[in-house]
């Protein structure tokens, strides 16, 4: 599944990739995420727990990170197992970062969601809710934290 | 299929499952267990504690008092379909009821616990909206009231508190010349709802229409109440345009999800033609 | 996990037993007090297949914790009637042909006799309606509906 | 026709009541779950949750630390016994656990073994599997693309997706017709995937007595025969020899031919008693039962009729694509990878037809049990009778008319098909006119017309099939090299009581009370008095099993011969009692008597007596007989379904308002049963053409996992079923009868679709898919700006 979401943000263009090609403070901002050990120069082990009511799932896996800082692009791929057999979740998340001027800044965010097991199955499109839900509220972080 | 281990917990008392809920570790209240069982048996969920109140005298309320209309906790759907008092001043009450799941569930399942799931697709939500219910919220420090309005705020999430329990649901006692109705498009009989829509009103002695409720099942993130097709409605002759306006209006209000049941243009569309639908039969209860 | 002892009356006969939390009804039936009648269809409270009557009231007992019983009156298809004998259900069923494979038939036995008991001459509609929560893959429900006409019938005939 | 027996003895065209009913009714039926043996272990299943991809490690060690769970096993471990793949029924190998790489979603990965069901739950949820996920293929046509990603690399050669390819007919000769013909029409459709969805899952307990090295598995198996062989080819190189393997099938829950293949689990079963050396039982749930076996369907198929412009079909031609999933582990026999498709030229006379169909691998479970079906027969009978009505709205003609003026006349058979079958008998007009009758036809043409002009959608669906069964004919028809006969053996005790086993197993079908009054028909015997067995394969004759409708045409027809065998040696025994010869003997049934002299008789039971205790000189002792047979032909029941709905303009809902079902079986057993018969399969018809279907998203994740989203109809929206029969005999079978438990599933898709599409067809549309959602109805219906 597909999301596409953005921003734009009066803040310096330099500013914004700071932050954002920055592995650690980018997990802080993703909500439920907690970021472990790094396994290599771009993987990390990490963890993200999803609660919506009573159903929570949490899962355990990777985080890895790909630069470009020509382009000002990171894509983020993080790969989970859910605990107690719950499937698999994949999020594929690209963002970059356009200047506009000197003081406004656009990012954008590709994202691609896999979720597959039980959740998937039983979710009544509720992954994609969660998911953008989930977008949204990284992109409310980030705005806070570039303001 | 088996469920994850959990402690259990029966407390006699409303205090001791209050005393139960801020004590324990990860605890969840269980009514009728209809929804919450299945759950746990797929292991969708997996609480360390589960509290049931189910052995809790004086829960069970089903009554006309003081203007309103009280549901207790463990009030059964089944209850609900057998009440005399309900099948009279109610009818939006026992058509909610009568297309909830089955009725080996429904004997076992209670509408307080509809309501807490907050689940979008659970159906008495939009009749509370309609209604314009008053829920009771009993935690550590007493009761409180929460207009039905503002409890579902996100998916499968409501205002009510982790160490609260829904104790009681308060419906208005309707005005006179008053009539509602629950319609439901579902794929078979037990099944979530495509769509739903919830309209309760009353009429004016010039036959405009005096008040309306009007509440959407499984067409957003939350229970819906239409308010702009509420509008539409109150103080207009209910003739066909009037009616296709509200029914329009509701849906335009719904931001569905789109899955098996339909695409997002079926489903608003069902929610015009299913509000259009429950607004006729709701006038025809109402006499007009 | 906590364990629980809890006292249950099942057809008639008192028992106790200790139970974990999570145990199902469904499962202390048919495993621990081998009444094997009483069947599992499904995951999901849709099938019916494992109904039984908690105190004269149908319930899926896959989705009803065994300690929930604790106290209650369990009556399941093995105690419907005596050794020999059949109810007028469960002729009606015989007579009519209302089953095939016999897997969902406990559980229909038991939501048409509760249906009988609170309305001793349904409508094919009220039958269809009562037995919505049971599926059946055999019989095409046809010979059910007939099967519990035919039960309200000669009970009516005996008043 | 009335009955030739007495209701005492209680033979053919009796409705009998069911001896089986007693138990069921009162709690005692024997299913597996019911199973309990001292020391029993529960297996439960660690399945995948992805469609596709690489194993990259699975720690068992959370899982073996729960109390209880005793073992966990996994592919590498039945590898090291070279048990790790087994051959499917059409000869393709699946595997039984994956060493490196998943293939579907809920595939087998890993069996938990525990000393109770909750343990081995635990012991599931606690096994860690990590997956490498690749991209699965889920659409059979993008399977077959060039750039398409070859799914069995297991196999050494293989370059794509295509398992085979099949066709039947002259190709040419059809090809010619098409260009010539006045008309032609075309419609491509797809008949989904559903899931037979009996109420009791699949489930096993093996049972492996190691000092003696003998093997008793119980499970749900419609087969229990072929299972023992197929497991004594598959274990016979660790030990497990065929006179060492005992396979018991109990009262069976509902099969519907999901209940022939062997599945993953009980072979797992198997390989954890033989390793743990006491009894384990393995019991799914429902949700591993929707997503993992006992699929059916998934044909998708591009038909054409050519024809004359008075609506005259000159010719048929279907080109189809079949999704198997990842291997090719249908329940067909070996020599029809498309089953009995051919039929496809259905119940009308033409010149030419040709069907050919290509069979593709995907990201799914294996699919293709015959589901209530003589093998593809529901899908050939979809596509032609749907395909039929677009040609009878091209022409204007009446859809029932346009039929009858199609139908192969009865004075044609036995009748040729331009596939290659040879009918057998039918007289479809008969059923046709009952048809039109029971429902009346031109009143409801009237109605229709009438609300028509008001704006109501009102739709009336005809569908006149005709069937193939009884497989199989030895020279034709084999599963895995064995012949496609069956068997029965029956026993008469010297009180004139008997026992008669046979090599079929009932799922519901009720054969201990029909093949009773098969025997109680041929020998006179109260039907009350012979005891049926089946399911034990140290005790009942070898048979291929009961599926396809092949109970009565070919285990039915066993039991009489042995009947008649026993009937023969009867009535030298009852000259010898009357001391005449046997040529002055007459015979009804249960009697023997003098011609000319009827009071001077003997029963059937005084030569049972007496064949223990005073037979003729030089004659062997003893009453019995087995017969194995081998059914020289095919039999083709046929019958017309006529079906009204109405359509909600506002939601799309469809209501069925009437439906009338007239089956021709050929000669009746026990007319309650048929009936019985027909109610079930109608509902299973009823299932497909508006609820049921396993859809998968693009991910590979099954959408229709539960009964939640499997919508099996409930008694709300299954309509009373009206039916009626006609009787054409089989000309070869010996009691005439052609078989009927799958008619009705085949015959009311169609009926329905069609009924829909008659509703809407003053608008321009000429097919909808199955199943019939209100949301695909309601995009039609606001498409032509007919939406409330």
């Amino acid at each position: 599944m597909k999301i596409q979401d953005g921003f734009t943000i009066d803040a310096p263009a330099a500013d914004v990739w700071a932050l954002l090609s920055d592995p650690e403070r980018v997990a802080d901002l993703l909500p439920g995420a907690k970021m472990g050990d790094r396994i290599d120069d771009n993987t990390y082990s990490g963890g993200m727990f999803v609660k919506v009511g009573p159903l929570a799932v949490a899962y355990d896996g990777t985080v890895s990170f790909q630069l470009d800082e020509s382009e000002r692009s990171v894509q983020v791929r993080a790969r989970g197992r859910g605990k107690r057999g719950m499937g698999t979740a994949e999020m594929t998340m690209t963002s970059q970062v356009i200047a506009h001027g000197d003081t406004r800044t656009e990012v954008t965010i590709d994202s691609d969601v896999v979720v597959t097991g039980i959740l998937a199955q039983m979710g009544r499109g509720m992954i994609q809710v969660v998911s953008k839900k989930m977008l949204q509220e990284f992109v409310g972080n980030l705005t806070k934290a570039l303001a | 299929m088996i469920p994850p281990q959990f402690d259990y917990h029966a407390p006699g008392s409303l205090d001791e499952a209050l005393g139960l809920l801020g004590s324990l570790d990860d605890p969840k209240v269980m009514s009728g267990g209809q929804s919450l069982l299945p759950m746990l048996k797929l292991r969708l969920a997996s609480p360390a504690n589960i509290v049931d109140i189910g052995r809790i005298p004086g829960l069970d309320t089903l009554a006309e008092e003081d203007g309103f209309l009280r549901i207790g906790a463990l009030v059964t759907e089944t209850q609900l379909e057998q009440s005399a008092l309900v099948a009279l001043a109610y009818p939006i009450l026992l058509d909610t009821a009568k297309v909830i799941a089955d009725p080996l569930v429904r004997n076992r399942a209670t509408i307080c616990g509809n309501i807490a799931h907050g689940d979008p697709a659970n159906d008495h939500p939009a009749t509370m909206l309609a209604l314009g219910a008053q829920l009771v919220a009993t935690g550590p420090d007493g009761a409180r009231t929460i207009d039905i309005d503002d409890f579902f705020f996100g998916l499968f999430m409501t205002l009510l508190g982790e160490d609260e329990i829904l104790t009681e649901i308060r419906i208005p006692a309707p005005a006179p010349a008053s009539g509602g109705a629950y319609v439901k498009l579902e794929r078979k009989v037990g099944d979530y709802a495509v769509a739903g829509s919830a309209v309760q009103l009353s009429l004016a002695r010039d036959g405009t229409v005096a008040s309306a409720g009007i509440g959407l099942t499984n067409l957003g993130i939350t229970p819906i109440r239409a308010t702009a097709a509420e509008d539409a409605l109150t103080g207009q002759a209910p003739g066909d345009d009037t009616i296709a306006a509200a029914a329009q209006a509701a849906a335009d209000a719904t931001e569905p999800i789109p899955d098996r049941r339909g695409s997002i243009e079926y489903k608003q569309n069902m929610a015009r033609v299913l509000t259009a639908r429950a607004i006729r039969k709701a006038l025809a209860r109402a006499g007009g | 996990m906590a364990t629980h002892n809890i006292n249950v009356t099942v057809n008639g006969e008192a028992h106790a037993a200790a139970v974990d939390s999570r145990l199902l009804l469904v499962h202390l039936i048919r495993d621990d007090l081998a009444l094997t009648g009483t069947h599992i269809g499904c995951d999901t409270t849709h099938c019916g297949a494992c109904t039984v009557l908690m105190d004269g009231v149908p319930v899926k007992s896959c989705t009803v914790l065994a300690v929930q019983a604790d106290g209650a009156e369990i009556g399941t298809v093995e105690g419907l009637a005596g050794a020999d004998g059949m109810t007028p259900l469960q002729e009606g069923f015989q007579e009519e042909h209302g089953l095939q494979c016999g897997f969902c038939t406990p559980g229909m036995l038991m939501t048409g006799t509760a249906l009988l008991e609170s309305n001793p001459n349904p409508s094919e509609a009220e039958i269809r309606e009562a037995i919505s929560g049971n599926l059946c893959r055999c019989t095409g429900y046809v010979n059910i509906v007939k099967a519990v006409e035919y039960a309200a019938a000669k009970t009516g005939e005996g008043d | 026709m009335a009955p030739r027996t007495s209701a005492k003895i209680c033979g053919m065209g009796h409705s009998m009541k069911r001896k089986e009913d007693p138990r069921f009714l009162q709690g005692k039926g024997n299913y597996i779950d019911d199973f309990t043996l001292p020391g029993m272990l529960w297996l439960d299943i660690v399945r995948s949750p992805i469609a596709y991809g690489k194993i990259k490690n699975i720690d068992s060690s959370k899982a073996l630390e729960i109390p209880g769970v005793l073992a966990v096993l996994t592919g590498k471990d039945l590898e090291a016994y070279g048990l790790h793949w087994m051959p499917t029924l059409m000869s393709d190998t699946q595997m039984v656990l994956p060493t490196d790489t998943v293939m579907y979603q809920a595939q087998e990965v890993a069996g938990v073994i525990a000393t109770s069901r909750y343990a081995a739950a635990d012991g599931v949820a606690a096994v860690e599997v990590d997956y490498e996920p690749l991209k699965p293929v889920i659409d059979p046509f993008k399977a077959l693309e060039d750039d398409a990603p070859v799914l069995r690399t297991d196999k050494e050669g293989k370059t794509d997706n295509h398992i085979w390819h099949w066709e039947a007919g002259d190709k040419e000769a059809t090809d010619r017709i098409f260009e010539e013909a006045d008309v032609v029409v075309r419609e491509k459709m797809h008949v989904p995937r559903i899931h037979v969805a009996s109420i009791e899952t699949c489930g096993c307990l093996a049972d492996f007595n190691p000092v003696e090295g003998h093997l008793t598995v119980y499970m749900t198996t419609q087969a229990p025969h072929a299972i023992r062989t197929v497991l004594a080819l598959v274990a016979g190189h660790v030990g497990l020899s065929e006179e060492k393997i005992r396979v018991v099938s109990p009262d069976i829950g509902g099969g519907f031919g999901g209940k022939v293949p062997v599945y993953p689990g009980y072979v797992v079963a198997i390989a954890a008693s033989v390793v743990l050396g006491k009894p384990v039982k393995w019991i799914e749930d429902r949700m591993e039962n929707l997503q993992a076996d006992s699929f059916a369907r998934d044909y998708h198929m591009d038909a054409e009729i050519a024809a004359n412009a008075d609506g005259k079909i000159r010719a048929l031609r279907i080109k189809t694509i079949a999704d198997h999933g990842y291997s090719d582990a249908q329940a067909a026999p070996s020599k029809w990878p498309a089953g009995l498709f051919s039929i496809c030229t259905g119940s009308y006379d033409m010149e030419q037809a040709y069907a050919e169909v290509d069979a593709v691998y995907t990201n799914k479970p294996p699919g293709g049990v015959a589901y209530r079906c003589s093998f593809r027969v529901t899908e050939a009978v979809h596509c032609m009778e749907r395909v039929v009505d677009t040609l009878a709205h091209k022409v204007g003609k009446d859809p029932a008319q346009l039929r009858e003026e199609n139908f192969i006349p009865k004075e044609a058979f036995p009748y040729q098909s331009p596939l290659g079958w040879e009918y057998d008998s039918g007289d479809y007009q008969a059923a046709m006119d009952k048809a039109k009758e029971m429902i009346g036809y031109d009143e409801l043409r009237a109605e229709q017309a009438e609300k028509r002009a008001r704006g109501e959608l009102m739709g009336i669906g005809v569908c006149s099939f005709t069937e193939v069964l009884g497989a199989g004919p030895s020279k034709d028809f084999d599963i895995l090299g064995i012949k496609m006969f069956d068997s029965a053996e029956v026993r008469v005790h010297p009180t004139g009581k008997a026992i008669a086993r046979f090599g079929t197993k009932s799922q519901g079908q009720g054969h201990e009370t029909t093949y009773a009054q098969i025997i109680a028909e041929e020998l006179g015997l109260p039907a009350a008095h012979v005891q049926v067995e089946e399911g034990d394969t140290d005790t009942a004759p070898y048979g291929l099993g009961t599926y396809a409708s092949r109970s009565t045409p070919t285990a039915g027809a066993a039991g009489a011969m042995a009947a008649r065998q026993i009937r023969d040696k009867a009535a030298k025994i009852a000259a010898h009692l009357l001391e005449v010869s046997e040529e002055d003997l007459d015979w009804e049934p249960g009697t023997f008597s003098v011609k000319g002299a009827p009071d001077k008789s003997v029963s059937i039971q005084d030569c049972a007596f007496a064949a223990y205790t005073n037979m003729p000189p030089g004659m062997e002792p003893g009453l019995e007989a087995t017969n194995y047979y081998d059914p020289p032909n095919l039999t083709f029941p046929f019958g017309t379904y006529i079906c009204v709905v109405d359509i909600d303009r506002g939601t799309g809902e469809v209501t069925v308002r009437r439906f009338v079902a007239v089956d021709d079986c050929g000669n009746i057993i026990n007319p309650m049963i048929v009936q019985g018969q027909i109610h079930g399969g109608l509902t299973q018809g009823i299932g497909p053409a508006l609820y049921e279907e396993i859809p998968y998203d693009e991910d590979g994740n099954n959408l229709a996992g539960s009964f939640m989203d499997y919508l099996v109809p409930t008694a709300v929206e299954t309509p009373a079923w009206e039916t009626g029969h006609t009787v054409t005999p089989s000309p070869h079978h010996p009691l005439g009868a052609k078989g009927v438990g799958e008619s009705a599933t085949v015959g009311a898709p169609p009926a329905i679709a069609n009924a829909v599409v008659d509703a809407l067809a003053h608008l321009g549309v000429t097919h909808v898919e199955i199943p019939i959602r209100p949301d695909r109805v309601w995009e039609i219906l606001r498409e032509k700006g007919v939406a409330e």
